[in-house]
């Protein structure tokens, strides 16, 4: 078997102009990796929305990024202010990885 | 009256009313995002082009500028004009006063785009400059909105929004086009005409087919646009546009720039300015702005404003 | 068979041929799916809008009525005629057979724009009301598939189907545009018409490509698609076909109109019914009829059903 | 530490012109909130299949939503019969969320 | 409550080009079905990426597996050289999975 | 010197400089991924076409086969002269060094276009088979990448990466479409040249704004070009572009193609190399031979390269 070391595993949905702010907020968290993910509509209690390239405004992405426990507690202690305000959906799992150091 | 129906039967304009028919028929008809882009960026780039090209044929005088500061005076001024009745009679918050305002404020690029056309169609021809009068517009209301909602909290502008304002995708295209067209000329514009010229009025139509179906949709699933605010989107270009027609027939720009001013005081943003709040005001409803200035006030200004401020731009002329 | 010299190496067919062979050597060469799409409503716009504006000048007799009846009539029972054939000879289960079923009864836009576009340039004109027709046959043929899958079910029709039925986004922009082209005639065509008219065929000829590739590779990676299925793919246009320029010229249309009667009744869908059939019918096997209608049905009516039908339907005339 | 609650993480891979389908089921389930993913392709026992916006018969979304062990459940109950006829993927695994009541 | 069954979820993020072949090493694992999720950018270690048409070259996808663990791990193993020189992101969870005949 | 200024003032050019403007300023002004995709498609298509029609008209001589050889060994042996260069001044590793080298061994296409649009436009007329030629230079210099990467490790070539080199998407394209301007020639072109003779300059202009955008975009963020690469990313098209341009004098080719051969020895590909080199040596740096291509010697070719070629092709002539 691959030796394995848990991580943790943080999904935010967040608004396609705010996800450079996410990005900014998990670089201080000192998380310097994330990938984010196209989505295409959803709906909540704010309504439905879809992807929208004309003013880019109601599009969503997925920002996913893997970090040490300590790191992502960090990143989710910045976001909690911004949770109402920007609407965000914030998930946190742990994942496997196979080259801990990196994350 | 004879305005009003060649306007309505104009082709951009039925492309527009057929958009908004299958949208409310719940046709699953539908243009791909990517495309709809493409072609907002195609009739940026051609709009700018051609003003340019016009103002290298036919010089600027005096006039440019003067259009110019009242654009600018308008774009600052009007948020503050509307945002008292969005919330004493539209019942919003701040925020939410301060991002529809915003809207207002600024100008709707394809609004201006489908005037020139239907104008120019029939020998009302637009000047080439008042392309930079919109590009002008597009961005200092974002300033007014902020400053409306957050007047009394701390600090107002970050880097990045001045630079959303400064050089904000279309205000860049617009004004680079616009300058392009300015140095080639009508000589270095003509290979490039038949995609930018002759294609024009073809791109528009299936463009507005795409705000149509969008403007429909918008309305059909908003939650939040109760009938006092939609009344509002409609007042609003009505009063604006009225005073961007006197302005600009009291700075003496010709008939139907001056009919342009108006239009463009009319209209309200839905490209630059919802991200632009999307960004900085989070915690405002986008889809009541978008309702408001996508569902009614765009649809109002098309079929109803391109006439109206052409009439107003004639009878102010005919009393001066 | 100097008219299937002439089909085969006309620019679109060529660019068909050049994706059928970029596919088949495994090249990567593709087209966005956006850019596609895009295409394709440029197709339909195009082709609706010049179907208007033919009609505006021509005006149109009592043919348009039995055309349109007919063009109904035959895109509802085609799939009562083929269903037998694919459970018998191709034996495929009740749900497959009236997926497929539908398929063959409704219509391809692109194999009538082809035709019309190839029969044009060597002056067999199809009357532009035929745009009508072709926007009638689209849908009919989902609901006798349906029926043929679900006879013995309980419930057969659901509010979205209906919806799909009649507000299909191809029939919408097709009746729509055709509207649109009655409403402005000749002149207000003109502005529009670089866009619509002159860059047709190029645009054809791009989209082509991008249907031999597409209908390359779903024959390479079908799973399901037997010998016989093949066959009968081959065999439904043509006996379809044959069935449209025999109704075409008994109910006494041009010989043209009579030769699309047969494309448009040996055509198969891709769009609008694959669509309806993934919501309606998902336990049927996609990447069957897509192979059958793309892959086998459409390329054929491309290359041979074109001139065909014409043969047929001068000969058709030449005999009454 | 950011206080979090666990749910429901439920993602159905679905054709496209279903997804509509999912919202509903998932509404009836009591669950309010979804997000559609994009994809790009895909292989099966079925064979594959790629994003496909022209007939749109062939492409499919990642059906994402998160809800309490009640609603997950529920709605896990009204996804059984359309398992086969309709090809879906359905996984489900815990998250913990921040804002539990949201979902 | 429905029955679920434990499976192997494999999520690795890859260049657009190299999709193909961790397609071939998931078949070799026993692996025959995968989705391919749609990402939009991203930043790590060696910079920013973000989707890119033109050439294609610095796409990437997050390719999805479900999988019992013995073929989780026999595909994890064929990954490990891949590792370094394709810069690739590899995670591994559990999800619960209605038919895990399929898997 | 009056032919760098009105290369420099073309409206093409000028869109470049646009978009290399607004990246700088760091706006948000962007093209959505497929409308650059679809318009590098229709490009290709375009370029394809006009050049094989104009072989129809013109016929071709043994000179085409002697610039195919030659395009040949140019592409197949630039990555061996360049690739000292990379690994003893650049300081690049093996691998680097290969995919790097491979680069400028190809060629890009909208260089070419790009040229052949600004001689074109002062009656300096590349010849319509140089399009062959551009086709042939695409692939052979990957082989030769590769090569001097694993020369030492075991297997070279993949079937994978065969079939890249024979039926990648462009060199099908290009060729594909070039074959079929021959068989139609001038007839059959004249309904699809509205959009692909008429269209084009307008759709190149919007293909360089994007262009510009990119090139500045990759500048600003690459981590790993260093004043030394970036020095040879200058240095390298103008020593391949004079070999390009003696070997095409040398060969007896006419003015303007052997500075078309020029401006194809000069170019770097940033299509069809990059995608090979992701899948073939996968741990070479994405960020830098992207950055080398696209961010310097393309902009530095379309600016200056274009004018220099000229002169130099016309000097060439001028000593024979
Ligand atoms: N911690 C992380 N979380 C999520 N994605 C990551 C992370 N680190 C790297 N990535 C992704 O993997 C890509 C390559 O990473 P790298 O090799 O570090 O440049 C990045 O561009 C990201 O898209
Ligand atoms: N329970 C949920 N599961 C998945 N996504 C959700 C859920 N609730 C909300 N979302 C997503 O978050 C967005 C904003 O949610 P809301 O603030 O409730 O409107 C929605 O449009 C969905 O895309
Ligand atoms: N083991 C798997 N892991 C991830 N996705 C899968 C798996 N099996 C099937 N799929 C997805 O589900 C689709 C339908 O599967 P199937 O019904 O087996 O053809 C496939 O095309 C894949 O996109
Ligand atoms: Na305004
Ligand atoms: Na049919
Ligand atoms: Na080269």
């Amino acid at each position: 078997m691959i030796e394995t070391t848990p991580r943790e595993r943080i999904e935010v949905l967040v608004d396609a102009p705010l996800a450079p702010r996410l990005a900014e907020l998990a670089e201080t968290a000192g998380i310097t990796g994330h990938t984010l993910l196209r989505t295409e509509s959803g709906r909540g209690r704010h309504g439905e929305w879809s992807e929208d390239l004309l003013s880019g405004a109601t599009a969503k992405y997925v920002f996913l990024t893997i970090a040490s426990p300590e790191r992502a507690d960090a990143f989710l202690k910045a976001l909690v202010p911004l949770l109402e305000s920007h609407g965000l959906v914030v998930l946190r799992s742990t994942v496997d990885v196979i080259r801990p150091d990196r994350f | 009256m004879d305005q009003l129906t060649s306007t309505l039967l104009s082709a951009p304009v039925l492309f527009f009313a057929l958009g908004v028919f299958a949208a409310a028929a719940r046709s699953d008809l539908s243009i791909p995002e990517t495309i709809a882009k493409g072609m907002s960026l195609y009739l940026m780039a051609a709009i700018g082009l051609k003003g340019g090209v016009e103002v290298a044929k036919a010089g600027v005088g005096p006039e440019l500028l003067s259009a110019l500061a009242v654009g600018l005076v308008l774009s600052a001024v009007i948020p503050f004009l509307v945002a008292p009745a969005l919330a004493k009679i539209g019942g919003l918050d701040r925020t939410n006063t301060g991002a529809v305002a915003a809207h207002y404020g600024s100008v709707s690029v394809v609004t201006f785009v489908t005037a020139s056309q239907v104008y120019g169609d029939t020998g009302f021809a637009i000047a080439g400059f008042m392309v930079a009068v919109l590009a002008m517009m597009e961005t200092p209301a974002i300033l007014s909105g902020l400053f409306l909602a957050r007047r009394e909290s701390g600090k107002l502008f970050s880097r990045e929004l001045l630079r959303e304002v400064f050089f904000n995708g279309s205000v860049v295209l617009l004004l680079g086009s616009f300058t392009i067209g300015m140095v080639i000329g009508e000589d270095g514009f003509e290979p490039i005409s038949p995609l930018f010229r002759a294609g024009f009025t073809g791109v528009l139509c299936l463009f507005l087919l795409d705000m149509g179906l969008i403007a429909m949709r918008r309305i059909l699933k908003t939650r939040s646009l109760t009938l006092r605010l939609a009344s509002l989107a409609v007042l609003f270009p009505i009063v604006n546009g009225t005073l961007g027609v006197l302005a600009g027939t009291f700075i003496g720009l010709d008939t139907p720039s001056a009919a342009a001013l108006g239009i463009l005081s009319a209209s309200a943003s839905y490209i630059a300015v919802p991200a632009a709040m999307r960004m900085s005001l989070p915690q405002a409803d986008a889809g009541l702005y978008l309702a408001m200035s996508l569902g009614v006030t765009f649809p109002f200004n098309i079929v109803l404003g391109i006439p109206l401020f052409r009439w107003m731009a004639e009878t102010a002329r005919a009393m001066t």
